[in-house]
């Protein structure tokens, strides 16, 4: 691991998941010799954890071992200009099948694969595939018993590496009306809305919910929703948001065919 | 039992088209349910989707988003934006279970007060189809 | 003391340079012969190329020009004298008595309601009916009502008196007398429009005597949202949705024996309503009748293509010969040569007929250039002798924007109306 | 705690016929921060705005809400009257009871009156987070930058030295005039294109206003409207101007055929521009045979290019001057002299025996070289036959297209154009010589091609506009620009995309990276507000937390509920 990221890729420092006394931490090592016990099954975000240490190394190249949702979620850090594309080395890490599976992810190999082996995906999402089935009233049933359990700790905001802001607007008044416990359902379809063009489905949100709250169904119906209406998926460096752009070939539109 | 339903409904219009709309079907007399509170906003792009989430969580039977038709926009492509956001709104709504008709998006142009009168009357029979939004009675 | 213009007329091109001027820190005076300010512009239901709604893009300009610290309107007025020269005019301004205080009239409407009499309605090109107290139109600016003192009972006849009695606000005066303000005026902007040629002395198209033929402007409030018939396309004889229409180009223009010049709007907006009416009647065809096909402005070809390609419109070269109601009264009967030598005389019927007169100067404008001491060209309208200063009249001073000066269509206005401004800063500041 | 005095209008009986308005001033007085209640027969009336004056003083209100009509022509009125009063007029709210109540509800008294409630409720919780406000302002260097020394160009920078202002007149050739350097006599008027141009640059010359730039290209624009900076290459050295306004009049150009209709192989086949120097030059031809829409209005360039039908027949009528005997043919598709003056020439034309042949694009002209000459075969729609013409001269009337160059000039001044090259308008009916970006303006055949007094007109236009900034001295901004707040902006970028007239930055303060809104461009639509995730992005006059509040009000009330 040290080899490939300070050797063969001239990385200086290297952002990773190591195991310490007992305890599985996230690390950043300048040093091959501090690799130490290095952990590739705990499936943890370390974008999210790149973007607090990102501005503690102003210089020199940094690795990171990067799953395919971990590229996706850098992709989407890099074209807000967050962290600079140059400086980053991704140390691609296939995920396994027993990670696929609690992910149900469809989308498990990285561009490149350093280390692990390419398995396959998991095209369906099961309880999504259920909810879709059932009818308004009982899927709101369900979300109303889930939301319940919902105590407002911002595991889910402060795990999540696409949850760019400092302080969260749900934290406030404004759009959640009740300050008590749980929430009210406007917090976790606000929350929706502000993923919907972000989303990378890493699936932390869900593995860091205290209340086991199935939030990555959630995003993955939403995720299929805004594929379906913009045919936009987030997680590429070279796509922005539809949600912030003008209708193509309309009036008014630069080179629009109207005018 | 449906009838006597009388949904409570927020509106949202932009100033330069759908809310002259509506003052032109205030002029003309043209008459409509009163079950429609229009708060009066500068462009339909300015309209948080927090907003519309915010008031049928809290309630409110329905959602209108008014604004001018695409090319009138007097910001030029403010409503396009308007256009994008609502349709996913919509499927949050539908996703978790709420039916995605209570929120609606449609364009009225300043000359169109008759048009106003048919957006609202059409929008509160079907909310009143629809009946009260579960959520008046979901409270936690 | 900042100067004063006075600009003469409140359509597009008066609103626009009262604007500019406005804006630029003259005291502009803008003088409109109508109850409201607006103009042509304001009863034409959507605008080529792009079909946006004309009311909606107007009526912020004209909410913004009456609330404007520097413009002060004079509606329902005409100037009626004035004197001397650049850079010292004397303007006389009559404002005519509205026999309604506009102080006190909250627009409510009230008195329209109870009003007894009923006229043919201008704003609607006389298709429907309005009262002799009235608001021109729903978006008018002012929102003031006018008595309309020829056709008030109590004004004539002093038997009614209805709209004092229901006003509330006590804002009717039917001894009101016009009144008469001078003002000073370093330079007078004339911006009269244009009216349409009275064409139904060209018996042969039908106008007036065949109920289903209708002019170009007339369609354009039956189109309207806001129109007598809230936008609903039928023909007059039946009440019937007409589902063949026919357009007749250069009625009365490019015509030896009534207006030789080429009115220059016509082919736009006649492709304009024959796509429009597909909204209202998605079955409809439309057929234009026309000798060029002059669509020379941004996207216009491409406008006209739109209407060939996705809305039927069949464009046929010919200059229909005649006109005649079909059998039964309606519908009409047109005869036109098809085209080539080897074209023959066919007669086909249309369910109704849409003719596209001469735009002419606005009646008033002969007379106003006498009194302002400028000249007409050839075809009447205000003459601008100098392709220099083409805003220029022939009296230094006096200066023309719009359709006044010729035909053009609504953006070529605005251009010239923003020039206009730019011709009197030039003038009064640099002495250009 | 606000202090709010809520009035409520009776309109006569346009409410109050409706609305029991009497109802309406009980409840205004239950809710939160209400002080005062009252109602009057007019609000609008000179009594019913002394009564809200008065009462303002008397309870020592900071707010106000008035429960009449609409906002759209009423609230500047009601605006001044609280600011007379001593209150900041945004702290003025318009509660619409009569066209969104009373007027619709007319058969529901009890409902309607229920509305005006929940309505005026709703007024009441923003104007409580009412905050005050004020036009900001923004300074405009008194100097104008027209870029192209054409005729509208010429036209734009006569009339601002005219008005007395700085102008810089920016031409990449050594000459000025354009196209119409080479045009000895323009449509209609037959005016000689050479005096026309040297009284303008007369008038350019005599003015210490004019700073001349010939042989000098744009190469950077900063700023926007009000303090522009335009660097510009001369001769190989920079230059910086400083300037509150910039025109772009940079023209288009005569398209140059291939081989269409044998031009370049066959002699005798020229363009309308070689016809115009050929006749300055005095020449004098017998048979001249003119083909229009060479290179228009057909696939890929589907555009009339407006003028090349007055040009030919303007040269025909010259071609006939010169030579009475000459026999002139204009193969056509549709005649284009639109309006009277044009009119007129193309009358004159077929008086004077100019022979008009329609031709269809299915069945164009050809030209061929026989031993008689050249010839033109074309098939006559009207005569509906194939017709030859012997000509010495072929004169493909070729449209005006964008300069090579006109999207890089966009690029520079981050303004739209169309698919043609040509630049586009903010609209294309009401704003023809305006840009959506304050402060730049266009004008001439860089726009549309226009004829000569419509360049002029343009140019005047432009002019004007340019001037209105530099005269105010200032840019005004509207109370109701967006507002970023560094803190929650987490400097997404969602607005800066979002904003539909750049006027939002990502810039870096203390290391900390956030939105930065430039007042200065943004028109108050909050377009940005709706793409802000974390509510750090806010609308003067609409902010998050008053539509939110509007929102709980409405709730409270008509559900019983927070």
């Amino acid at each position: 691991m040290a080899r490939v990221a300070f050797d063969e890729r001239g990385a200086d420092h290297l952002l990773l998941m190591r195991e310490e006394h007992g305890n599985v931490a996230p690390a950043l090592i300048s040093k091959g010799e501090d690799v130490g016990d290095v952990r590739l099954d705990i499936p943890y975000q370390l974008i999210t954890i790149l973007e607090t240490v990102y501005s503690c190394v102003p210089k020199g190249k940094i690795a990171v071992i990067t799953r395919r949702c971990d590229e996706k979620a850098l992709a989407e850090l890099t074209k807000r200009g967050y962290v600079d594309e140059e400086r980053m080395i991704k140390i691609g890490l296939a995920c396994s099948r027993e990670q696929i599976a609690m992910c149900r992810c469809s989308d498990p190999v990285p561009s490149k694969v350093d280390f692990g082996e390419p398995n396959k995906p998991v095209p369906t999402d099961e309880l999504s595939e259920r909810l879709s089935k059932m009818s308004p009233d009982a899927r709101l049933q369900f979300w109303v018993k889930q939301f319940r359990k919902c105590n407002k700790c911002f595991a889910c905001t402060h795990n999540c590496p696409v949850c760019f802001c400092d302080d969260c607007v749900l934290e406030e008044r404004t759009f959640v009306p009740e300050q008590g416990i749980p929430p009210g359902l406007s917090f976790h379809m606000i929350r929706s809305y502000h993923l919907i063009d972000k989303c990378i489905e890493c699936g932390e949100c869900e593995r860091s919910c205290p209340a086991e709250i199935p939030l990555l169904t959630l995003r993955k119906m939403l995720a299929r929703d805004m594929k379906e209406i913009h045919g936009f998926v987030p997680g590429d460096p070279k796509t922005v948001s539809p949600l912030n752009t003008t209708l193509e070939g309309e009036p008014m539109e630069e080179e629009c065919d109207e005018c | 039992m449906m009838t006597d339903f009388r949904p409570t409904i927020l509106a949202f219009c932009c100033n330069w088209c759908s809310y002259a709309g509506a003052d032109l079907a205030g002029v003309s007399r043209l008459q409509m349910p009163p079950n429609v509170h229009v708060i009066r906003v500068m462009c339909s792009a300015s309209v948080k989707p927090e907003y519309v989430l915010k008031a049928l969580s809290q309630g409110v039977d329905g959602v209108l988003v008014l604004g001018c038709h695409i090319g009138d926009c007097h910001y030029m492509t403010g409503n396009h934006r308007t256009a994008k956001r609502i349709p996913l709104v919509q499927r949050i709504l539908k996703e978790t279970g709420i039916d995605e008709k209570r929120l609606k998006l449609d364009w009225v142009s300043a000359a169109e007060g008759e048009k106003f009168q048919k957006v609202i009357t059409d929008f509160v029979q079907d909310v009143q189809k629809l009946g009260p939004n579960p959520l008046r009675e979901v409270r936690f | 003391m900042a100067k004063r213009v006075v600009v003469i007329g409140g359509g597009i091109a008066g609103i626009q340079a009262s604007l500019d001027l406005a804006d630029m820190g003259y005291q502009v005076h803008l003088v409109e012969k109508t109850p409201s300010i607006g103009g042509r512009m304001a009863q034409l239901d959507k605008t080529f190329p792009t079909n946006d709604c004309s009311m909606c893009i107007l009526s912020p300009k004209m909410i913004m020009c009456a609330g404007h610290e520097n413009v002060k309107l004079h509606t329902y007025s005409e100037v009626d004298s004035v004197e001397g020269d650049f850079p010292h005019f004397r303007v006389g301004i009559r404002e005519k008595a509205r026999r309604v205080n506009i102080d006190r009239c909250t627009g409510c409407g009230d008195c329209v309601v109870k009003c007894p009499v009923k006229i043919p309605n201008e704003f609607e090109e006389n298709i429907s009916k309005r009262r002799a107290i009235y608001l021109p139109f729903p978006q008018a600016v002012p929102r003031k009502m006018t008595i309309d003192a020829e056709n008030c009972r109590q004004v004539t006849s002093g038997k009614c008196g209805v709209c004092k009695k229901v006003c509330q606000a006590g804002a009717i005066e039917y001894d009101q007398k016009d009144k008469l303000v001078h003002l000073d005026a370093s330079a007078v902007v004339v911006a009269t429009g244009f009216d349409l040629a009275d064409v139904s002395v060209l018996k042969q198209y039908g106008l007036g005597t065949c109920k289903d033929v209708v002019t170009s402007l007339q369609l354009e409030r039956i189109l309207s949202a806001s129109g007598p018939t809230g936008g609903h396309l039928v023909r007059a004889s039946d009440g019937m949705e007409p589902k063949k229409l026919a357009f007749i180009q250069c009625v009365g223009s490019r015509d030896e024996r009534m207006y030789k010049y080429c009115s220059s709007v016509c082919c736009m907006y006649a492709t304009k309503e024959s796509i429009l009416v597909r909204e209202h009647v998605p079955d409809i065809n439309s057929t234009i009748f026309y000798m060029d096909m002059r669509a020379t402005g941004k996207g216009f070809q491409e406008f006209v293509q739109r209407a060939e390609k996705n809305y039927g419109v069949r464009y046929v070269r010919s200059r229909p010969a005649n006109v005649q109601p079909a059998n039964g009264g309606s519908g009409v009967l047109v005869s036109y040569e098809t085209r080539g030598l080897a074209g023959e005389q066919v007669t086909e019927e249309f369910d109704m007929l849409v003719l596209c007169p001469a735009l002419v100067p606005s009646q008033g404008a002969p007379e106003l250039a006498k009194l302002l001491g400028i000249e007409l060209d050839e075809d009447k309208f205000l003459k601008a002798p100098s392709p220099r200063h083409p805003v220029d009249t022939t009296k230094k001073g006096i200066l023309i924007c719009g359709f006044a000066g010729a035909p053009m269509d609504i953006p070529d206005s605005v251009a010239q109306a923003s020039g206009v401004a730019a011709r009197v800063a030039e003038l009064l500041e640099g002495g250009a | 705690m606000a202090r709010i005095g809520v009035f409520v209008c009776h309109c006569g009986h346009n409410i109050a016929a409706t609305v029991n308005v009497e109802e309406v001033v009980e409840f205004a007085k239950t809710l939160p921060d209400v002080v005062v209640a009252e109602h009057n027969l007019y609000s609008c009336s000179e009594e019913g705005l002394g009564a809200i004056r008065k009462s303002i003083e008397k309870s020592g209100l900071d707010r106000v809400v008035v429960a009449a009509c609409t906002p759209r022509t009423h609230e500047p009125l009601f605006r001044k009257t609280v600011e007379l009063a001593g209150i900041n007029k945004y702290l003025f709210e318009f509660v619409n009871i009569r066209e969104h109540v009373s007027w619709i509800h007319a058969k529901e008294p009890k409902s309607a009156t229920e509305k005006a409630k929940m309505l005026v409720a709703m007024g009441v919780a923003k104007a409580a987070l009412l905050e005050p406000q004020k036009e900001g302002e923004s300074s405009v260097i008194p100097t104008a930058v027209v870029i192209g020394g054409g005729l509208a160009g010429l036209t734009a920078a006569a009339s601002l030295v005219a008005q007395n202002i700085d102008t810089h007149l920016i031409e990449r050739e050594a000459r000025l005039g354009g196209n119409l350097a080479d045009i000895e006599v323009v449509a209609p008027e037959f005016r000689k294109g050479k005096e026309l141009l040297d009284e303008m640059k007369k008038e350019l010359k005599v003015s210490p206003k004019t700073h001349l730039h010939l042989s000098s290209e744009v190469t950077e624009v900063k700023g926007f409207v009000g303090n522009f900076e335009v660097t510009i290459d001369k001769a190989g050295k920079a230059e910086k101007i400083p300037a509150g306004a910039i025109i772009v009049a940079t023209g288009a150009k005569e398209w140059t055929p291939k081989d269409e209709y044998g031009y370049g192989t066959v002699p005798g086949v020229i363009t309308q521009m070689d016809l115009e120097k050929r006749l300055a030059k005095g020449e004098r031809p017998k048979r001249v045979v003119f083909i229009q829409c060479v290179g228009s209005r057909q696939p890929g360039r589907e555009y009339c290019s407006r003028v090349c039908c007055n040009t030919s027949l303007k040269n025909a009528l010259r071609v006939l001057d010169a030579s009475p005997d000459a026999t002139v043919s204009i193969m056509h598709r549709d005649i284009m002299s639109s309006g009277t003056a044009s009119e007129h020439m193309y009358r004159r034309a077929s008086e004077r025996g100019v022979r008009f042949m329609r031709y269809g694009l299915d069945r164009p002209a050809k030209v061929s070289r026989t031993q008689s000459g050249t010839v033109v075969e074309v098939f006559d729609e009207t005569l509906d036959e194939e017709i030859d013409v012997e000509a010495d001269l072929v004169v493909l009337a070729t449209p005006m297209v964008a300069q090579d160059d006109s999207r890089d000039v966009g690029k520079l001044l981050k303004v739209p154009l169309d698919k043609f090259g040509f630049f586009l308008e903010a609209h294309v009916k009401l704003r023809p010589v305006e840009f959506a970006t304050d402060g730049v303006f266009v004008c001439g055949a860089a726009r549309w091609p226009s004829s000569v007094s419509e360049c002029i007109s343009q140019g005047m236009a432009a002019a004007a506009k340019a001037a209105i900034p530099i005269r105010k001295g200032k840019v005004v901004i509207e109370a109701i620009t967006a507002q970023s707040d560094p803190d929650k902006c987490a400097a997404c970028g969602n607005c800066v995309i979002a904003c539909p007239y750049e006027a939002i930055e990502i810039v870096e303060s203390e290391g900390k990276r956030y939105a930065k809104v430039n007042e200065a461009q943004c028109k108050g639509c909050g377009t940005c507000v709706a793409a802000c995730p974390n509510d750090a992005m806010q609308q003067r006059g609409f902010t998050t937390r008053q539509l939110g509040a509007m929102i709980d009000a409405l709730v409270k009330n008509a559900m019983g509920e927070t």
